[in-house]
């Protein structure tokens, strides 16, 4: 059986089952799990090589093989795993219902779509006490962006032992006083070796960005060949 | 006050409310004028209103007034208005009607696999789910409800107007 | 379309339009249906909301409906302020409820700004936050805490319903 499926399509190992056993053409509550089972890691074979394949498709995978190899076992053997199929089966009915039943929701009249919900002027109010307009999911909400906000601070904190574009200016500047006249290679003139590659991508970051402003600012050329080639420099007179 | 412009007051507090009203509501404002038959004059209202342009409705039983069904083809036109869900909050979200009060982890369950990142949020965002209180089970996860705004976008009464499927009616979680 | 379905397209028009709607406005409309005579229509509507709670309105000869003017002489209610609780006063209340007893000092922290008493007072004021005893550290700082208005407001039994960030996940910056 030829299958062309692209797995970034599919939200998860049940939809894929799904859409498998669609292939079968039969009733879902009649499909057959050996099939199924053959089909997947038949899928999750062709695919491992070209794609990373997420923890959650191989962990159906191996709860297929297991189910696979139970069902080849002979019929006196099989009682016990009927559960496990059974499962699987109705947890494949089951969300192709939700599926189904999603689809149907937004299937219905919306608000603003089909109809308008009516608000108009009053020359009076109706509660005598003040209260504030805030909800539930307002207040969650805020307290996520506050959360994060905390975060994204800690992180900067954490890195101050960065180079800054600060930095990529003073190199240059050191590397003129050396080179004159000539193109050469910029990151030529960085340290080898760096205590961490975190670092060593700060000061290639800090330095192009240098660069690029003295660019813009009239004092230095740059020139690269091709894509990925050497990018060279040369003092503007 | 007599019922006729308490009729009218109640008419006009529906009408002009930021949110739909509960007969709750309504009774705490109707109080200081003395005892009425509320669910009479809702009705009257809503009979009022049946053949009308717009018409009395209620969703999680707390009322407001929508343009009538009939003139939905011809109201299209002017408006453009919908929601962009993704995939992911569509079916989180049919999964929470359904399976109200729902844990993030019986969702996922359902769906297969992890409830995406920012899912949530972004029902959350648009008021549709809420959180209710948290299932008293090991870990005590907070569980997860539809808001009125829900109902109230899709025009439903309460959550039991939702499409049925015939896959979920014999299956239990 | 029908002269009935028409009267009814134009009173849910001018009852869902964000501002009043000029004759024109309303013809533009109408136009793609036939040719309708709209002063009558307009007439007819004015006369069915005559005694009700609420009227069709014109001024600059544009339409929209407002609630009747004879229900004010019964209602004395004070004129409503919407308020919308500021960005301070926000996360000031979702810091408190999230981490309460919380001190000012603490809050200040959290947020990454100052926190000035204003704030504080008002969300004291509707009663949504209430001071809890001292934290037993130098200078011995009132710590806050939500109230009951607070729970009642935004229906949560008891405070730990709230979720917890890591059962949403999100992806919010």
């Amino acid at each position: 059986m030829q299958l062309n499926l692209n797995i970034s399509g599919y939200e998860g190992p049940l939809d894929l089952l799904l859409e498998l056993s669609k292939k079968q053409k039969v009733d879902i509550r009649k499909i057959s799990i050996l099939e199924l089972a053959n089909q997947y890691l038949n899928f999750i074979d062709q695919n491992i090589n070209q794609i990373k394949l997420s923890a959650d498709y191989l962990v159906m995978a191996s709860l297929l093989a297991l189910l696979k190899s139970k069902l080849l076992l002979p019929e006196d053997e099989k009682i016990e795993d009927e559960d496990l199929q059974e499962d699987l089966t109705q947890r494949l009915i089951h969300y192709a219902g939700i599926k189904k039943l999603s689809k149907k929701i937004f299937d219905l009249p919306q608000n603003g779509k089909d109809f308008l919900t009516i608000k108009i002027k009053n020359n009076f109010t109706i509660s005598s006490k003040i209260v504030p307009r805030v909800d539930l999911q307002d207040l969650i909400l805020k307290y996520l962006i506050i959360n994060n906000r905390g975060k994204t601070i800690k992180m900067l904190a954490d890195e101050t032992d960065l180079y800054s574009v600060e930095d990529g200016i003073k190199w240059l500047n050191q590397i003129f006083q050396i080179k004159e006249d000539n193109w050469f290679a910029l990151f030529d003139f960085l340290p080898r070796i760096f205590n961490s590659s975190k670092k060593r991508k700060s000061a290639i970051v800090s330095l192009l960005l240098a660069s690029l402003n003295e660019v813009s600012n009239g004092n230095l050329l740059l020139n690269q060949e091709n894509h990925f080639a050497k990018i060279m420099v040369k003092e503007r007179k | 006050m007599n019922v006729k412009d308490i009729k009218n007051l109640v008419e006009s507090l529906i009408f002009s409310a930021d949110e739909p009203l509960s007969k709750n509501d309504i009774n705490k404002i109707l109080l200081q004028y003395g005892k009425f038959d509320l669910d009479k004059i809702l009705n009257e209202l809503a009979f009022d209103y049946k053949d009308r342009g717009i018409v009395l409705y209620s969703s999680d039983n707390k009322f407001y007034f929508k343009t009538s069904d009939s003139l939905r083809d011809f109201l299209t036109i002017q408006t453009k208005k919908t929601k962009n869900l993704s995939n992911a909050a569509m079916e989180t979200l049919a999964i929470i009607s359904y399976h109200q009060p729902v844990t993030r982890a019986e969702i996922e369950k359902i769906r297969g696999k992890p409830v995406f990142r920012g899912t949530l949020d972004s029902l959350l965002e648009i008021k549709w789910i809420k959180p209710a209180g948290r299932r008293e089970t090991p870990g005590r996860p907070v569980t997860w409800v539809t808001d009125i705004d829900f109902l109230k976008h899709f025009g439903l009464k309460s959550i039991k107007d939702l499409p049925k499927v015939d896959e979920l009616e014999s299956i239990i979680l």
